[in-house]
C-alpha cells in the first residue's frame, strides 16, 4: 500500500487541475482512502509505504499511442544501423540488462527510455501478421512498460478478397480471427490497395483509383475496415496512415479519406505527414495545409489525430508504405530495407536527416505545430513523433516545450530557414498549451483514444501508473521537467526513483484485444491459405506461451 | 625534450595460460596511452590508469615498467600487437611504438602522431580527423575507414605505411592522403568519397570499386574493374606539387620513376558518379 | 612443372555430405562424404590419376590427403565438400570481415609418391 | 507398455533456414515411426534424432547433469575473455539466453552467421536489402536467379515449396517463371535453370558491377568481349530482360559471401536489385544454411543493436565482424575459453582457428556428438530441437515459427541448460 500526499494532481479526465489530494495504491490499482484498519494492518506488516511528494506534478504515466517500439521493421533498421548506436551505450547495471540506443535502440533501452521519460504504455504502431510472434518475442524482453500492436490490414488478401466479394461477414470473422490470432490490439491500415499496388509494380494515387489485382478502389477498403472496426467494437477507432502519405498536395486525399468516414470512429496518425498542400507556383512545390486539416478536425466528433511532430536530427524511417520508403530512398539515396510480406503488407526503412535549416523539413516541422495549435480539442490530438520516423520519443519533451512556449518556438524559427514565414504562420501563433493540456495529449486523450478505460487518469480503479514531475520554477525549464520525472510508478510500483530507474527488471502487460467470431471462418480462409501462404495454418496463430502477464482489453 | 617511456613487461595479465604454458593473448584496450591524458598527470596518476585485458581491469604499471616524465611525447618498447586504441581520439603530442600494435590504433585521433616501429592491426587511423600516423612495418584492413554503417571514413590527416597494408584501405574516406610503400590488398579505396591513395607497391583486385570522387596512384598495373573507363595517358603537374609535399613535410619516400614517365588515367566508378580518378604510372 | 600448377578451391555443400552431417558425425558416412576432392575428368588424365585414387592438396595454409572423383567442373576449380578436411586447406584470414575464404582460395595439387593409376 | 501410435502434421524441420513446415511424422512408444515430406536430409535428421546422443562429460568421463552444468559455469566465470559461439542451429529463446550469459561474463557473442550469410548482413548495412517473404516469391516471382546457391544440395525442399517448381498465385508452375543460375559449377541447380552463366571463379563481383551498368544503359570496359568468363553481350541481354520482368527475385548463397570480395560481392548484388527497382519489382533474399541462423541475428539485434560479432567486455555490446568473430578471435588467439552452443566449429571452421580450442577450457552443448565433443572439456547434453524441444525459429526470411515438441527427450532443452549456467554465475 502507498499513499501519495502532497502531490499537485493534474488528473484531466476526472477534471482534476492542480487538485492537492492523496492518491492511494493497492497492488496494482488505484483506491479510495482505505480504512483505519487496513492502514493499520499494512503498517503491521510492513508493506505500508508513504510518499511525501512536496507539491510536485502528478500525472498519470503517459501513454503513447503510435511508436515503432517492436518487432521485424524496428529490429532491420537497428541491424541496419550500426553507426546509430555506436556512440550511445547503455552498460548493464544490477539488474537492469545493457544495450544500445539513439534513434532506433534495442529493446530494453526502449523500455528504460520511455520509464525514464514518465511512460508506462506504448502502442507498437504497425505489425505484420505474419510476423507477429517476433513482436511478442520482444515484448517479453521490452521491461516495464504496457504495450499491444496494431495489426496490418489494409492491404491483406483476405480483407481485400472478402471486401471484392461484399461479403461482411467473413470479412468481420477473418479481422477478428487475425486480432486473435496474432495477440493484436487493434486494426492498422497504411496506404489501403497501395501497399499491394507496389507489390504489382503499379502506383494509385487518392482513394478513388482502382488498379490492384481485386480492382478495388482505397474508398471501399476504408469504408468495409472502418465499419468492421467499429460493428467488432474493438477498444480502439482504425488506425490509419493515409494514402499519398508524403505527397505534396495529399491534404486533399486526407480530407477525402476523412469525409468517406464521417460516420465512423477513426484515428488519423501521423497526420503531419498527410497534411502538404501543393503550389505548382512555388519553386518547392510545398506548403502548410494545416488550415484545412485543422478546420476537418475540429469538426468531426468521430475523429482523433496523432501529429508525428518532426524533429531535427537523425531520424529512421520505417513503414508498412513500401512505396513510400522507396520514394524517400530516391529522394535522399540513403540505404533503403524493403520487405514484402506475402498476403498481408509490405515494409520500408530508409535513414534520414531531417535538417534545421533545410526550407521543406522546416514547414514539415511548423505543420506539425500548426496542427497542435490549430485543432482546438487537445482531446483530439495526441503527441507522437511516429518514433523513429519523424524523430525519437526521447524528444517529446521538447517538443512540449515548444507546444508550452511560445518564445521557444520563435527562437527555434530564428535559427531556420529564412523563407519559413512564407509558407506557414507558425511564428503567429499564440496559443500556449496548459500543463492539463499537456497531460491531455500525452496520456489521457491516447488513453481514452485507444479505449484504455484504466489508463491516462488517476481516479480510482485506475491502474496504479503514475509519473511525479518536479515543480516548474520557470518555462525554461519545460524540457527537463518532463524529460526527467523524480517518481515513476508503473502497476503500482517505483520503477523510477529520483530520477533514475529502480535496478531490477519487471515486465508490463502485453494488450491485447479478443473480438469474438464465427470459428469456420479458418475453414472459408483454409483453401487460399494452403495454396498461397508459404506456411501452414496451424502453424499460424502465435500461442498463449508468447505471453507471461496478458491483459485483455473487452470490446464493446 | 621530455618523454615518457613506457616498456612492456615480458610477465604480463594479457597472457593466456591454460596450463602455466603461454596459448595466447587476451586483447588489451589501451585508449589511455594518449599524450592527451598522460601529459597532464603525475607518473603515479599514469601508473594507476586502467587499461582493460578481456573483461579485466588492470593499471598500466601491471603491464608496463614507467620511466621518464610525464609528457606530450610517449616513447613505447614492445610487441603491443594484441593493444588496441593506442592513441585513439589523441589530438595532440607524439607516441612512438617501438614494436608492433593492435587494431585501432589512431582511430579517431584528430592530431599529433604516432609511428610505429613495427606492425599494426587493423582499423589504423580509422575516422581519424587530422595529424600524422606512420607505419616503418605493415598494417591490417581498414587503413583510414569508415567504421560499420558509418558514411565517411577518414576524414583529413596522412596515413603513410613503408610495409604492405590489407584489404579496404582507406574505404569510404573523406579526406586526407593515405600511402602505401607496399603492397595492398584488395578493395583500395572502395567507396572513397575523396581523399587521396598512393599505391607505390602492387595492389590486389578492384582497387577503386563504388568509389565517388578522390584519387587513387599507383606505380603499378591495375587489374581495373569494369565499371571504369581509359581516358588518357599525360603527366599530370599536379602529382609532382603532392610528391613534394609529401616529400618534404612527411619525410616520405618517393619512387623517384615517379616523376616522370606518364600516367594512364581512369575515372569510374561508373555504377557511382563516376568522378573517381585512378592514374597508373608507366614508363616513358 | 604440372605440381605447380595451381587450381581453384572450392567448398560447398552436397547432399550426401548433408544427409551424413545429421546422420552422426562420427559416422564412417561423414567420413566418406566429406574426404574426397572433385577434378576435372582432364585434370585427372592431365595427372594419371583415377577416382579412388590419393591426391596431396596444398594451400598457403595447409595441406591434406584426399581421394578423387571426376566432377562435371571447369578445369581450373578443384571441389571439397564442406568438413574438417576441406578446412584444413582454408586458412583463418578474414580481411577483417570474420569470413574466411572458403571458396575461391588458390590451391595446388600433387600426385602422391607411390600411387598408380 | 504400448501406446496407440500417434501423428503428427505441420512439424517443423530444423535442418535449413527453409524450415519447411509440413512435416508428417507418426510416433509410437516415444519413437518415430514413419516421416512424411521430409527432403533426404530431414530424414535422416529425424531417422537420427534419437541416435548418437551426448551424455553429460567433463574431461571425457561421463558425470551427473547438473556437474557438468556447473564445471561450464565455473570455466566462464573464470574466464577473462570468453567466447560464445555456434546459436544458429538452436532456439530463439536460448540465443536470448546466451546474450544475457555473455553479458553476464563479458564474452565475445557469434553465430555461424559470420562465416555464412554475416557477409550479406555487413553488406545490408552499407546499402540495405530489397527482400520478401517467400510466399510472395512464390505467388508473384517470373524471374528467379539463383547466384553462388545450390538448394537442389543444401535446400532440397526449396524449390517445391517456394522457389521454381511452387504454384504460386500468380505464377502457376515452372512454366511461367525464367529460372537463371550463375555460378562457378555447373551444379545440380544450374541443372534446372532456363540458362546458366558460369562464372570465372572470384568474378561475381566484376559481374555484377558490369550489371549494374548495363542496366542503366550504360556499357562496361571489357577488353576481350568477356566479362567474369561471360560474354558482355549475353549480360546485355540479361539486364534488358531483368528491366522488363514483373517480380524479381534473387536468392543467393555462398558463392556471394565466401568468395574473393565478401561482403562487396553481397553488396553488389544489393545495389543491383536495389537499382532494379526502378524499373519492375525485385527483391533478393538469402539462401540461408542452418535452420535458425536467421533468428541468431534478430535475437541479438533486438538485444544488442547488432547482429552477430558482439563483445561485452565493456558491459555494453560492441559490434565488429573481423574483431569479435569466432574466426578471428581463434586464430588470434585472444579468447581464454569458448562455450559452443549447437554448432561443430572442429568441422566447420578453418582448420587453424578450430585447432585453439584444443588449448582452452572448451564447453559445448549438444543433442549430438560432433567432433568439437572429442576436444570438448565440457559436454552438455540438450534435448533435440523441434523434436523433443520446443521454441521459436526463425526462417531466412524472417518469418518466425514456433517448434512443437512430439517426443519426451532425457534432457533439457538448450534454453535452460543456458539459463542454468547465467544463474549459476555470480554478477560481478
Amino acid at each position: 500500500m502507498i499513499r501519495l500526499k502532497n502531490g499537485i494532481i493534474y488528473d484531466p479526465k476526472n477534471n482534476k487541475s492542480a487538485v492537492k489530494e492523496d492518491i492511494w495504491i493497492k497492488n496494482e490499482k488505484i483506491v479510495s482512502k482505505p480504512s483505519a484498519e487496513e492502514i493499520e494492518s499494512a503498517k503491521n506488516q510492513g508493506s505500508y509505504q508513504e510518499i511525501d511528494l512536496k507539491e510536485k506534478i502528478v500525472m498519470p504515466g503517459g501513454v503513447d499511442i503510435h511508436a515503432h517500439i517492436a518487432g521485424p521493421k524496428i529490429n532491420t533498421g537497428r541491424v541496419l544501423r550500426p553507426e546509430d548506436h555506436r556512440h550511445d551505450n547503455v552498460p548493464k547495471k544490477g539488474g537492469l540488462r545493457s544495450g544500445v540506443g539513439s534513434t532506433v535502440p534495442t529493446s530494453y533501452v526502449t523500455g528504460y527510455r520511455y520509464s525514464l521519460m514518465g511512460y508506462t504504455t506504448v502502442m507498437e504502431a504497425a505489425g505484420p501478421p505474419m510476423k507477429a510472434r517476433h513482436i511478442h518475442e520482444e515484448f517479453g524482453g521490452l521491461p516495464f512498460i504496457d504495450k499491444g500492436f496494431l495489426v496490418l490490414s489494409g492491404n491483406n488478401y483476405f480483407v481485400l478478397k472478402f471486401i471484392k466479394e461484399k461479403n461482411k461477414k467473413a470479412l468481420k470473422d477473418y479481422l477478428a480471427w487475425l486480432i486473435n490470432v496474432t495477440g493484436a490490439f487493434g486494426l492498422k491500415v497504411v496506404n489501403p490497395g497501395g501497399v499491394e499496388a507496389w507489390k504489382e509494380g503499379k502506383r494509385l494515387r487518392g482513394i478513388e483509383e482502382k488498379g490492384t489485382h481485386f480492382n478495388l478502389s482505397p474508398r471501399e477498403i476504408l469504408l468495409a475496415l472502418a465499419e468492421a472496426n467499429d460493428e467488432l467494437g474493438l477498444p480502439h477507432p482504425v488506425h490509419i496512415h493515409t494514402n499519398d502519405l508524403g505527397s505534396p498536395g495529399n491534404y486533399k486525399t486526407t480530407i477525402s479519406t476523412l469525409d468517406l468516414l464521417k460516420d465512423y470512429r477513426k484515428h488519423i496518425t501521423h497526420i503531419q505527414f498527410s497534411s502538404y498542400g501543393l503550389n505548382e507556383e512555388s519553386k518547392i512545390k510545398f506548403v502548410s495545409a494545416a488550415d484545412q486539416i485543422a478546420e476537418k478536425v475540429n469538426n468531426d466528433d468521430k475523429l482523433t489525430v496523432d501529429i508525428g511532430q518532426i524533429v531535427f536530427g537523425e531520424v529512421t524511417t520505417m513503414t508498412a508504405d513500401g512505396i513510400l520508403e522507396y520514394n524517400l530512398h530516391k529522394l535522399t539515396g540513403s540505404k533503403w530495407v524493403n520487405t514484402d510480406v506475402e498476403m498481408e503488407t509490405g515494409s520500408g526503412i530508409v535513414p534520414m536527416n531531417y535538417k534545421k535549416k533545410n526550407l521543406i523539413n522546416g514547414i514539415q516541422w511548423a505543420i506539425g505545430l500548426e496542427l497542435f495549435l490549430k485543432i482546438d480539442d487537445p482531446w483530439k490530438v495526441f503527441l507522437t513523433t511516429d518514433h523513429p520516423n519523424a524523430g525519437p520519443f526521447t524528444a517529446y519533451p521538447w517538443i512540449i516545450k515548444l507546444l508550452m512556449s511560445r518564445d521557444y518556438r520563435l527562437k527555434m524559427i530564428s535559427e531556420m530557414h529564412n523563407k519559413l514565414g512564407n509558407y506557414t504562420d507558425i511564428a503567429e501563433l499564440e496559443r500556449e498549451y496548459s500543463l492539463d493540456e499537456i497531460a491531455v495529449i500525452t496520456r489521457s486523450g491516447p488513453a481514452r483514444a485507444l479505449g484504455l478505460a484504466n489508463k491516462g487518469h488517476i481516479g480510482v480503479g485506475a491502474d496504479a501508473d503514475i509519473t511525479v514531475y518536479s515543480r516548474l520554477e520557470s518555462k525554461d525549464k519545460i524540457a527537463e521537467v518532463f524529460a526527467h520525472p523524480e517518481i515513476v510508478i508503473k502497476s503500482g510500483k517505483i520503477i523510477v526513483e529520483d530520477g533514475k530507474l529502480v535496478e531490477k527488471l519487471r515486465e508490463g502487460k502485453t494488450l491485447v484485444a479478443r473480438p469474438d467470431y464465427d470459428k469456420n471462418i479458418s475453414e472459408i480462409i483454409g483453401e487460399d491459405f494452403k495454396n498461397y501462404y508459404s506456411i501452414s495454418i496451424e502453424n499460424y496463430p502465435v500461442s498463449d506461451s508468447y505471453f507471461n502477464n496478458l491483459e485483455v482489453i473487452p470490446c464493446s | 625534450m621530455s618523454k615518457l617511456k613506457l616498456i612492456l613487461k615480458k610477465d604480463n595479465p594479457s597472457l593466456i595460460q591454460p596450463e602455466g604454458k603461454t596459448a595466447g593473448k587476451l586483447p588489451v584496450e589501451a585508449e589511455n596511452i594518449s599524450p592527451d591524458i598522460t601529459a597532464e598527470k603525475t607518473i603515479s596518476e599514469i601508473a594507476e590508469l586502467t587499461l582493460l585485458a578481456g573483461r579485466k581491469k588492470y593499471k598500466l604499471k601491471d603491464f608496463f615498467k614507467i620511466e621518464g616524465e610525464p609528457s606530450q611525447n610517449i616513447f613505447i618498447d614492445g610487441e603491443l600487437d594484441n593493444f588496441k586504441y593506442i592513441g585513439a581520439g589523441m589530438t595532440t603530442g607524439e607516441i612512438f611504438i617501438n614494436g608492433s600494435t593492435g587494431m585501432h590504433t589512431g582511430s579517431e585521433m584528430s592530431g599529433g602522431k604516432i609511428e610505429v616501429n613495427g606492425d599494426t592491426g587493423d582499423w589504423l587511423g580509422a575516422e581519424m580527423q587530422g595529424g600524422y600516423i606512420k607505419v616503418n612495418g605493415n598494417t591490417g584492413n581498414y587503413v583510414g575507414s569508415a567504421f560499420r554503417g558509418d558514411k565517411l571514413g577518414m576524414n583529413r590527416g596522412v596515413i603513410y605505411i613503408k610495409g604492405s597494408a590489407g584489404s579496404f584501405l582507406g574505404s569510404r574516406m573523406r579526406r586526407g592522403e593515405i600511402i602505401v610503400s607496399g603492397s595492398c590488398g584488395d578493395m583500395a579505396g572502395a567507396q572513397m568519397v575523396a581523399g587521396s591513395i598512393y599505391l607505390f607497391g602492387k595492389a590486389g583486385k578492384r582497387t577503386g570499386a563504388a568509389m565517388k570522387r578522390g584519387t587513387i596512384i599507383s606505380a603499378h598495373q591495375l587489374e581495373m574493374l569494369p565499371t571504369f573507363n581509359y581516358n588518357i595517358s599525360y603527366y599530370p603537374e599536379f602529382l609532382k606539387i603532392a610528391f613534394a609535399h609529401l616529400k618534404n613535410e612527411f619525410k616520405i619516400d618517393i619512387p623517384q620513376n615517379m616523376f616522370s614517365g606518364y600516367y594512364h588515367r581512369y575515372t569510374g566508378d561508373n555504377t557511382e558518379i563516376g568522378k573517381g580518378e585512378i592514374l597508373i604510372w608507366k614508363e616513358g | 612443372m604440372a605440381d605447380k600448377r595451381s587450381f581453384t578451391l572450392i567448398t560447398g555443400r552436397t547432399i550426401k555430405q548433408g544427409m551424413a552431417s545429421v546422420s552422426g558425425k562420427n559416422n564412417q558416412n561423414y567420413e566418406d562424404s566429406t574426404a574426397y576432392v572433385e577434378l576435372n575428368e582432364n585434370i585427372l588424365e592431365e595427372y594419371n590419376l583415377s577416382e579412388g585414387k590419393k591426391i596431396l592438396l596444398y594451400t598457403d595454409s595447409g595441406e591434406v590427403e584426399l581421394s578423387c572423383k571426376k566432377g562435371d567442373l571447369p578445369e581450373e576449380i578443384v571441389f571439397i565438400p564442406y568438413g574438417p578436411q576441406a578446412n584444413k586447406l582454408i586458412g583463418t584470414d578474414t580481411d577483417g570481415t570474420g569470413m574466411p575464404s572458403s571458396k575461391g582460395k588458390k590451391v595446388m595439387i600433387k600426385r602422391k609418391e607411390g600411387e598408380d593409376s | 507398455m504400448n501406446e496407440e501410435s500417434k501423428t503428427y502434421q505441420n512439424i517443423i524441420c530444423t535442418f535449413c533456414g527453409a524450415l519447411c513446415d509440413d512435416i508428417e511424422i507418426k510416433v509410437k512408444n516415444n519413437k518415430i515411426e514413419n516421416i512424411k515430406n521430409a527432403c533426404a536430409i530431414s530424414r535422416k535428421k529425424y531417422e537420427h534424432a534419437q541416435k548418437d546422443r551426448t551424455v553429460p562429460q567433463i574431461k571425457g568421463k561421463e558425470v551427473k547433469y547438473n556437474k557438468a552444468v556447473s564445471a561450464a559455469a565455473e570455466i566462464l566465470s573464470s574466464s577473462r575473455n570468453p567466447l560464445i559461439y555456434g546459436l544458429s542451429s538452436t532456439t530463439a529463446e536460448a540465443q536470448k539466453a546466451a546474450v544475457e550469459l555473455a553479458e553476464k561474463c563479458g564474452a565475445n557473442i557469434d553465430s555461424t552467421s559470420s562465416v555464412c550469410h554475416g557477409p550479406g548482413t555487413l553488406a545490408k548495412q552499407l546499402v540495405g536489402m530489397v527482400s520478401a517473404t517467400l510466399g510472395e516469391v512464390k505467388n508473384r516471382s517470373d524471374m528467379m536467379i539463383f547466384w553462388g546457391a545450390n538448394p537442389v544440395e543444401a535446400h532440397p525442399n526449396h524449390a517445391k515449396r517456394y522457389s521454381i517448381l511452387s504454384q504460386g498465385m500468380y505464377r502457376k508452375n515452372r512454366k511461367d517463371r525464367e529460372i537463371i543460375v550463375f555460378d562457378v559449377r555447373k551444379t545440380p541447380t544450374a541443372k534446372l535453370a532456363d540458362h546458366f552463366f558460369q562464372v570465372k571463379p572470384n568474378s561475381d563481383f566484376e559481374i555484377l558491377m558490369a550489371l549494374q551498368m548495363l542496366v542503366s544503359g550504360r556499357t562496361p570496359t571489357s577488353e576481350d568481349g568477356r566479362i567474369g568468363g561471360i560474354e558482355l553481350v549475353k549480360l546485355k541481354d540479361l539486364a534488358e530482360k531483368m528491366k522488363k520482368v514483373k517480380y524479381g527475385s534473387v536468392f543467393y548463397g555462398m558463392g556471394l559471401t565466401m568468395s574473393r570480395g565478401k561482403y562487396m560481392n553481397t553488396w553488389a548484388a544489393m545495389s543491383l536489385v536495389r537499382n532494379l527497382n526502378d524499373y519492375g519489382r525485385f527483391v533478393m533474399i538469402p539462401m540461408r544454411g542452418h535452420g535458425n541462423v536467421a533468428g541468431s541475428e534478430i535475437t541479438m539485434a533486438w538485444q544488442t543493436g547488432y547482429p552477430f560479432a558482439v563483445n561485452f567486455s565493456r558491459n555494453y555490446p560492441r559490434y565488429n565482424p573481423g574483431e569479435f568473430s569466432a574466426v578471428d578471435l581463434l586464430a588470434r588467439r585472444e579468447v581464454d575459453a569458448a562455450f559452443i552452443i549447437a554448432s561443430d566449429p572442429a568441422a566447420s571452421l578453418p582448420h587453424e582457428a578450430a585447432e585453439y580450442l584444443k588449448k582452452i577450457p572448451t564447453i559445448v552443448l549438444d543433442p549430438h556428438w560432433n567432433l568439437t565433443t572429442e576436444i570438448a572439456d565440457v559436454v552438455i547434453p540438450s534435448a533435440v530441437k523441434g523434436i523433443g524441444a520446443s521454441g521459436t525459429v526463425y526462417r531466412m526470411d524472417h518469418v518466425p515459427l514456433q517448434l512443437r515438441k512430439f517426443l519426451d527427450d532425457s534432457w533439457p532443452d538448450d534454453a535452460s541448460a543456458v539459463s542454468r549456467i547465467g544463474e549459476l554465475i555470480e554478477n560481478d
